[in-house]
């Protein structure tokens, strides 16, 4: 028997963005909003993480693009958009229809790119943050992602930092041994809060044709069979830094999210299982909610952090 | 709510038999969905008991009756294995109805269907609504691959077959039926084709709509991931006046007019057969 | 229909250990032999890779010792075994009574000890070559694991290859950025081959008590679930030298079998599937035939880096 | 094949029949495992559909005759449900017989059987095989969690019962019962004690055995890997002379003498319930 929950509040503050509550939908696997808007009311998300968008249109990977493997599913759609104008013509209208902070996911090719990309947004009405995309590769520099070098890193997020008033979110790659040491690189940086994680490197071959399940050869792993990876790898993030965390990585669930918050995630988003199921993000918020009143707790925050090694 | 907007849909199974060839056809109960769909649009369905699985499947829509729709399927892999072991009663959670449906018959224009493995399934529904009946002409490799001959005659069509082992009708391709027609029987009519099956079959009937400069309308099968716009898994290299782009085959598609689709993006051979290791 | 097999040869030779079959079970997966033998037939596998010993006796981690998750399984099992010498005295006797390469696994807290239990083992008759488990600590000099530092990977493996004339396949551990250098660094430290990948770093929480579901907090996760991350990491690491290699992660049947053989594995290995399917192993050889049969192949080595990038 | 070998075998569900509180009994066709149980063995076995669980589950053989076996289990969580799910005709694969089995009784020794939980469906094959009937002493929450009195009765067993909230029996522990028994029944016997079921109640009997030093064995319920040595996952921390190691409950155990327990490394405290989210 639950006490009553009158006074439960599932609003968080991450970065400066405030949130009704602490789940919100992961960049590229939601769109650009109205794509779910027929079966989602967007009014109810914590928060939308739009596509990566870069400075000018571009047109993705060749197919195939995604691959399905136990418990996951390989992509390489190779970060197709509209460019920032298109982004902001096209969809940002729709966007200030709803009562929902509106987290755009940037990348680039260069340095320059990315600076350029973040400075541009730091001029359009109804953008609540920015969530720095690193896991591309400096294709000015010899090609090293800019997410797996930790000095180049810092000199793409020192730059952004000072382009943008706009809360920025680094959004770490997961194919580091010391995934600490860019948790603190960014918290340095003056990152507003850090995400994590984004997918993990993998193939997959078709044996008849003995070619690659993606036209790219490599994409990224993600959902289920990621989680138990990325949980640790929050938690690890989480205890280095003093800035808020983001969680991801195969959430399902209510119980996933709440692994997330427990090693220290202030807030989740939801990623492949949009696709599965896509009022998942709205199942979570309940089952949060459920688990909250449950323990007789007042807000989300009451629940991050309280691992017990 | 729009007349066109996807619902999510826990659908109870109402009958689920086996057809021929390992199709099964799956009757579900679908009321907020099944009354909006138009011929060519899918389903994407979450296969119950596919715990591994993070994707639905899409299938076209069979038939679509007052609240209850159903689909025809083929077993081709784990999904849709899994798929067929389901009891009446279970419930299958369903998104619909979507993509972008065959446009309606111009005026005056003779339909001609043509099919290919599922394509049978996704053509019913054009020829059950159809104003005007024509001519369906049927491919497949062996008469096991064969569907619904009796259901299209019904309708008032007649149906056309050719398999690649000469089991059934015309030995050879069902391009040598098509082209029969229309260098012989064509006559005044102004024919208008609606295909659906393999890729090899689509760009023979595009090669087809652009030697006699028909209209032709195809639905092209890529594999999808959201099924609704989000994840641009399943594109489709399409004209673009001069350009070319990639179209969403899931909300602009998966119907398409044929001339538009840009085939080199598009493998038509099929994998070679391994044993099942 | 497939052409006659008659010429059809399973056997492959990797760092000089013949097999019958290029199909082998993982270390740790399968005890040390007689565990699994009222159920599979030893003397039909390829080799058995036993699981990992050091020097003295050790009791491992405390329980609860391994999680089931998303189409894997996290273990911390903590490398309890029985040394060296009770290896030899207790295990030993039996598996020379089968005509079965074995393969022991070791490890260590030191240098000093990897090289250690490498020279004991070289006296000891019927040990076809040792598999070097690198995903340990070093406790001398801060705790970083030997197989995630360049460095001290080299460092432990140039001692191994003058203590002993047996085979040596490094096992390369999978939470680095660069998995084709630690591949080099084995071949030019004298590897005979090397082995990849051992488990990935993760970790559960049992979101009711807030404790870790492992008492190790965290653990390596194996199974179906980090395959195409091993497929991947298995192909940069065949391209990057010209010894054999030796494939796993997540193999459940032939066809994922042929995968890692077709990226570039001379031989697999077979983990966490021999406790849902003892019989794994037996099934990916016949698999393996009917395949090879099928494409009218007479050798698995016209399978190993047929890739089509 | 030596008569205490495992056997890997598929066996075809004969029957699978819902009891109380939630317990399922499942007959199956094992005709190369079942003969050859012994009294709190276990099966390992493969939950089928259950396509993203890599771990088989353990279950003790509730009845064992001929070619057939059966195993009493309850819907506790993932695998369990989608076990409930198996139908007739079905083949599930098990590895079996496992574990060490109880001992048999001492002579002149009088038996008790102390069980909670699933330990009625372990226990109920140790009555049935036990030379002497005794008395089994059965502990629950409440009256849904006792299970199998009539079956005991008629092997002509004496059932008590305690339920914490008293709506069958005695109303309290079970270890109440027991202590009431060696206090005022006890006189000449000399009993022997089989328990199974939650470690708490493992422990209170651990603790009887030490106090009136009699002798008592318990099965120890631990997660399982392979269930059949070889991966270490199953360990009970138990005595050694007068040091201590790690023991695997799928191969030394799961039965053990109750003073050999060290149950600092056992934790006897249940979880906390939470709402199904
Ligand atoms: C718009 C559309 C309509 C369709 N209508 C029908 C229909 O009415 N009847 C019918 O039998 N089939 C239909 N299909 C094909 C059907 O979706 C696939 O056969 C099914 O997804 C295979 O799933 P599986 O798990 O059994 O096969 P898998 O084991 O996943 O793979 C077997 C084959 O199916 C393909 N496949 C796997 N996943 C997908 C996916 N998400 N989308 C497309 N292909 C996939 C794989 O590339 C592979 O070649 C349709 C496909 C599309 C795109
Ligand atoms: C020797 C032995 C005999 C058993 N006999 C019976 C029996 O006769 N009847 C019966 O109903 N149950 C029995 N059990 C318990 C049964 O194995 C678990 O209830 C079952 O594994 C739960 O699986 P699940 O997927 O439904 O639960 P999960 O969703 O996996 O987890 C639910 C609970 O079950 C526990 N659990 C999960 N996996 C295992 C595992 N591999 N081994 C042990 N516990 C696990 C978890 O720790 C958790 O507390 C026995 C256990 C052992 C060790
Ligand atoms: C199809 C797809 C597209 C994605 N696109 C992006 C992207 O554009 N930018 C980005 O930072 N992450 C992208 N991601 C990563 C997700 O945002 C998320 O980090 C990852 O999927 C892990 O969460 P999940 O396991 O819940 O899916 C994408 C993931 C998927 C599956
Ligand atoms: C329970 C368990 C114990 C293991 N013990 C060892 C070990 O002692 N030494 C080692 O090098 N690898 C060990 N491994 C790793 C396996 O040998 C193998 O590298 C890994 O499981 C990946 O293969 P899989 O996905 O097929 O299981 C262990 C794995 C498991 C699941
Ligand atoms: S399937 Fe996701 S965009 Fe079409
Ligand atoms: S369960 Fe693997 S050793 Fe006991």
């Amino acid at each position: 028997m639950p006490p009553p929950t009158s006074n439960l509040d599932l609003s968080v503050t991450v970065g400066g963005i405030h949130m009704k509550n602490p789940v919100m939908v992961a960049s590229g696997t939601f769109g650009y909003g109205p794509e779910y808007a027929d079966l989602v009311d967007l009014n109810q998300l914590g928060a939308i993480v739009v596509k990566g968008i870069c400075l000018h249109p571009t047109r993705g990977n060749p197919t195939p693009r995604t691959a399905e493997v136990p418990s996951g599913l390989l992509n390489a759609i190779g970060l197709p958009g509209p460019g920032v104008d298109g982004f902001v013509r096209d969809y940002m209208p729709f966007l200030r229809n709803y009562d929902l902070p509106v987290i755009v996911n940037i990348w680039g090719k260069t340095i320059e790119e990315y600076t350029e990309v973040a400075s541009r947004f730091d001029q359009i009405e109804g953008i609540a943050g920015l969530e720095i995309n690193v896991s591309c590769p400096n294709i000015k520099e010899g090609s090293a992602l800019f997410g797996t070098d930790l000095d180049m890193f810092r000199r793409v997020l020192d730059p952004i930092r000072k382009a943008t008033r706009l809360p920025i979110i680094p959004k770490l790659a997961p194919n580091v041994s010391d995934i600490a040491a860019f948790a603190r690189a960014a918290e340095a940086s003056g990152a507003d809060a850090i995400s994590l994680i984004n997918s993990f490197p993998g193939m997959a071959v078709d044996i008849a044709t003995r070619r690659p399940k993606l036209a790219n050869i490599t994409g990224g792993l993600t959902g289920p069979a990621i989680r138990p990876l990325a949980v640790r790898l929050v938690w690890l993030a989480a205890q280095a830094v003093s800035i808020p965390v983001i969680g991801m990585g195969g959430i399902t669930n209510a119980r996933d999210a709440a692994e997330f918050m427990i090693v220290g995630a202030h807030a989740v988003a939801i990623g492949t299982a949009n696709f599965t199921q896509p009022d998942t993000a709205l199942r979570v918020i309940e089952g949060l909610r459920d688990l909250l009143a449950a323990e007789g707790l007042t807000s989300p925050r009451e629940l991050t952090g309280t691992f017990q090694p | 709510m729009p007349d066109d907007a996807m619902k999510l849909e826990a659908a109870p199974v109402i009958e689920h038999t086996a057809i021929r060839g390992g199709y099964k056809l799956l009757w579900l109960r679908a009321p907020s969905i099944a009354p909006r769909v138009k011929p060519g649009q899918f389903l994407h369905v979450l296969i119950p008991h596919l715990g591994e699985s993070v994707l639905r499947r899409p299938f076209s829509v069979f038939r679509a009756e007052e609240d209850k729709c159903a689909i025809l399927y083929k077993d081709v892999g784990r999904g849709t294995r899994t798929l067929s072991t389901l009891r009446a009663g279970e419930t299958v959670s369903l998104i619909g109805p979507l993509g972008n449906a065959y446009p309606d018959l111009s005026p005056g224009n003779y339909p001609l269907l043509v099919a290919g493995g599922y394509g049978m399934a996704a053509l019913y529904l054009v020829a059950r609504r159809m104003p005007r009946q024509g001519i369906a002409f049927f491919g497949g490799r062996s008469v096991k691959d064969i569907l619904c001959i009796p259901e299209f005659q019904e309708l008032g069509w007649e149906v056309r077959v050719s398999t690649e082992d000469g089991s059934l009708g015309h030995p050879g391709r069902v391009t040598d039926l098509i082209d029969h027609w229309l260098h012989h029987e064509r006559q005044q009519h102004t024919p208008e084709l609606f295909a659906c099956g393999p890729n090899g079959m689509l760009q023979a009937v595009a090669q087809r709509s652009r030697d006699h400069s028909l209209q032709a309308w195809i639905s092209m099968d890529s594999n999808m991931g959201c099924g609704v716009g989000a994840c641009l898994t399943c594109v489709i290299k399409v004209k673009d006046g001069n350009d070319w782009t990639w179209s969403r085959s899931c909300r602009e598609g998966p119907v398409y007019d044929a001339n538009h689709i840009l085939w080199e993006a598009h493998p038509t051979s099929q994998p070679p057969n391994l044993p099942t290791i």
